[in-house]
Order: structure tokens, then C-alpha cells, then sequence
């Protein structure tokens, strides 16, 4: 038996808090430690924000759809926006040799997803009837042993 | 996210309260940048009160950082980070990027 | 009374605890003496925790603040200084002669 | 009615902590506000200070005694020395208008008790059977009314 909430946001950054306290509540009734609890608020605040940033180019009125279910042993997150679909492979992991100089200012929120969740999938879904794609990125916090 | 600036003879404090996410990191690069536009590039961060910070706050330190240390004249210091803040900023492997202080003062009396 | 000393950049921080009278002076004295001996003119005095203050501890106090003045080369600050010890500074005529500050942080960021 | 309590003490600094105690404990029970307590435990400080450097030319083990008398409106504290007498009218104020580099770092203990204690007097006792004098250090603190 597993339990399902969804809300959903427009893409504006202001939403964050929303969607971070949303995320949080869930994985604490789901069990999850208070550090595990963080991980998911910073994980999903990643995602939400490459979404606004590179999926729709900016904030909008366009929608941001979080989908949490609390399964016996994880909570399983699902963000589905149907913006510009792009493909992970081919984003460099961050350089952490570079010293100050050559560090890059950005390029660390998909890499933080993949360290702070135990599973991460981009799914790209054709929309025939509107001719549009839709993303998913499904992320999986399972609990401690 | 609430920011307070003080001026110090040789550094400037920035005491941050709250998260600092997306929405409200530009008013974080903005209070920095508005210490170094002033030609002052010894800012101590006491991140004490701050409760969550993603990507893009770390995008803000990093990108003072360099500003800061260009030249030789000056430098970033975090004070009194909380774990959950210290993990991130491990994550992002900038720890050997920065001074770290667990008290601010420690952080002033150094600079 | 007991005496912990704190080496910064640009000072030195000196918190006493307790008592100075004629049996503790000569201690807080040497604590001091071995700061301007080691050429080091710039200290913050941190009284906050000084219950009782006789005329031999304004005796230290004013012959360190000479020592560090002279040749502008630095000051003794005060720090928190509890109400009780600024009245006998009031009434030695003392006030005139030093910086107060509320906090050892300012009093630090400001030296 | 009066009640008398009367410590006496080696001529030690380390003393002064204990002098202070006994002083302050009177005081409270004499009905003293906190500050008035504390301006008596500043002025008998002084004043036990003086008697070591100036009476006694120093630490030793000779004695100071001290008498305190609760006063229906009044704490009467009397020091007693066996030590060399000196003249008080002779002592000069200490000079508020130096600056920094002329002012003395000493000469304060006398102003002290004078300005903390509500009236002072030095009395000077000829003791014929031993030949020495003693001297009399009569301090009251009024409590406000
Ligand atoms: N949801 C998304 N939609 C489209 N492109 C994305 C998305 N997430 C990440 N990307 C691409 O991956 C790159 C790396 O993303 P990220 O690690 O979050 O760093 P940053 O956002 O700072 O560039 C982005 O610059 C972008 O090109
Ligand atoms: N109890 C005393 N016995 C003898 N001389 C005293 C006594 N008290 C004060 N004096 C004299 O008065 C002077 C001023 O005393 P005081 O104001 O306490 O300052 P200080 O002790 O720092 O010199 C002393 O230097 C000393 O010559």
C-alpha cells in the first residue's frame, strides 16, 4: 500500500519554499531521517530550479507538478514539467580539481541530485496530442536499514 | 532570508538569517557585491542562522571568492556553519576554497 | 581572577574573570606587561565577567593604556564593561581615556 | 539599638576578598541597596589596601581590625591599625584634568572612600602602655531614605 500527494506550481522561485516545505513534511511522515529529510528538500530545490532556469528559460506562469509517494521503504518524488527536454548524459560532471580560478560558478545542481538521492531518472514523454514533450525526473530517498 | 552588514576597520561582517535558495540569492550577491564594489574585499559570512542554502547560494560564495582573492586582496571567511551547510559546501568540494571559523569572532580577530 | 588571552591580527583580546584587588592586580598587570613587551600595543580588555574592581586595577589599567599610546602606537579598549566597574571609572575620571565598546566583536572589528 | 560584629585580619591581601565578605554580608543585613553594598566593599578594600602599603609598609602579620555597628539608619565601619599615623589634610586630590601622560597612576584609594562613604574620619590613638599609637578609620554609609 502506498499514499500519493501532488501539488503543483508555477515556475517562479518564490515557489521554492512551497514545494521544499511540501517535500520535507512528506519524507518526515514517511519516516526519513532529519538528515535524509534535508537531502530531499535540497535535491528537489535543485531540480525545481533547473526546470524554471533551463526547461522553461526564466520564470513563468507554466507549471511545475511535484508528485511524492510514501512507499513502505522510500519516498519517491516525481517533478513533471513540459518545458524544453534536454539529455543528461551529456552534462559534465563539475571539475573538482579546478583550483578558485578556473571553478565554475554553476554546474553543481544536477550533480547534488545524483549524490543526495539513491535514485535519479530523467524520462522524456511525447505528447501526441499536443505536440509537446513532458519531463519527468523521478528521484527515490530510501529509508536507513 | 534576512542580511546584516557591519563595517569593521579591516573586514565587513555579513550575518544572514533564513534560506538562502534561488529566490533570495541575488539579494545576497547583491549585498556582497555592493561591500566589493566599494573596494573592500575582506568579508567574513557568519551563516549561524541560516537554515537551508542550495546551489545557488554556493554560486554567490564562490563567486565573491574569486573576486575577493583576485589580486591577493582579500578573501571570504565563513563563520559558525551549520553541518547541513558544511555537507553542501563538502558536496561542492569548496572546503579547501575557504577559511572556516566556528565563531565569528575568532573570524574578525583573524582578518 | 583568571586571565585567558587571545592573540588576533591586529590585537590582542584579554578576558578577566572575577575579582581585581591588590592581591590579583600584579597578575593581570604581568598578563598585560607580557602583551607590550612583546610589542603588541592594541588590547581589548573584556571585563564582563570582573564582579569587583578596586583603584589597583585602574592603577593597571591606566599605566597599560600610557604604555600603549605612547608613540601612537595602539590603545587598551574596554569590553562590556559592567555597570559597577564604569562607575569607578567614572569616578577615577577615566572615561575620557578609553573606548568602550558594548561587545568584544566591535571591539575587535574596530581596532 | 545597635548590633556590633567585629573580624580581625594578618595584614595580607589575600584578606581582602574575606573583608569584603564580611562587610557586604552587614551591609545586606543593615538593609543597603546593592550599590551601596558595593560602594562599602570598594571603600573597605581601599582602605585595608592602605593600611598594608602605608600603615604597615607592606604585607606582614600584623593586624587590621575591622568593626562594623548596624545602625537603625546606618552601617558604622571602623578599621583599626597599629601602624605608622599619617596626616589625611596633607594628601593632595588626585588632578582630573591631567591627560593621559600626566596623570598619576596611583592617589585614588583616599578619593574612593571619601566619595563612597557618606562621612569618613581619621582618628589617632596614643596607646601609653605600649607606646605606639593606633590608628582609627571611622567610615558610615547611610542607607537612602
Ligand atoms: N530540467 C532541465 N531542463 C533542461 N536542461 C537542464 C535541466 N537540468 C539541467 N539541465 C542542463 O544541465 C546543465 C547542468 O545543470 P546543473 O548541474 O543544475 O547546473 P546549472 O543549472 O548551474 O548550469 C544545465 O546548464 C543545463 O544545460
Ligand atoms: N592608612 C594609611 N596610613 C598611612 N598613610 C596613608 C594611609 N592611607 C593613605 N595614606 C597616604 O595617602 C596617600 C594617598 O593614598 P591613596 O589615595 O590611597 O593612594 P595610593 O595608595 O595609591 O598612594 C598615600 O600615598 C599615603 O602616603
Amino acid at each position: 500500500m502506498s499514499s500519493t500527494y501532488t501539488e503543483v506550481y508555477p515556475a517562479r522561485f518564490e515557489n521554492l519554499d512551497r514545494v521544499r516545505d511540501f517535500v520535507a513534511e512528506l519524507a518526515e511522515k514517511c519516516g526519513l531521517e532529519p538528515a535524509a529529510v534535508y537531502a530531499v528538500q535540497l535535491a528537489v530545490d535543485e531540480a525545481f530550479t533547473n526546470i524554471i532556469e533551463h526547461a522553461y528559460g526564466g520564470e513563468s506562469e507554466e507549471k511545475i507538478e511535484c508528485m511524492c509517494q510514501i512507499e513502505k521503504d522510500a519516498l519517491v518524488i516525481t517533478l513533471r514539467d513540459c518545458g524544453k527536454p534536454f539529455d543528461p548524459s551529456a552534462v559534465p560532471e563539475p571539475d573538482f580539481e579546478a583550483d578558485l580560478e578556473e571553478r565554475e560558478v554553476g554546474g553543481l545542481g544536477l550533480y547534488f541530485i545524483h549524490q543526495l538521492m539513491d535514485d535519479v531518472q530523467f524520462i522524456f514523454v511525447d505528447q501526441p496530442e499536443t505536440g509537446k514533450t513532458c519531463n519527468l525526473l523521478r528521484m527515490v530517498k530510501r529509508k536507513e536499514k | 532570508m534576512d542580511i546584516t552588514t557591519t563595517q569593521y576597520k579591516h573586514s565587513d561582517l555579513v550575518k544572514v538569517n533564513g534560506r538562502i535558495d534561488s529566490a533570495t540569492a541575488p539579494q545576497l550577491a547583491k549585498a556582497l557585491d555592493d561591500i566589493t564594489n566599494a573596494g573592500r574585499y575582506r568579508i567574513i559570512l557568519d551563516l549561524e542562522e541560516v537554515e537551508f542554502m542550495s546551489s545557488a547560494g554556493l554560486r554567490v560564495l564562490i563567486g565573491t571568492q574569486k573576486t575577493c582573492k583576485r589580486y591577493n586582496r582579500g578573501e571570504v571567511i565563513l563563520a559558525s556553519v551549520p553541518k547541513r551547510i558544511y555537507d553542501a559546501l563538502e558536496l561542492a568540494g569548496f572546503v579547501p576554497l575557504f577559511r572556516f571559523f566556528d565563531n565569528v569572532l575568532d573570524a574578525v580577530g583573524s582578518i
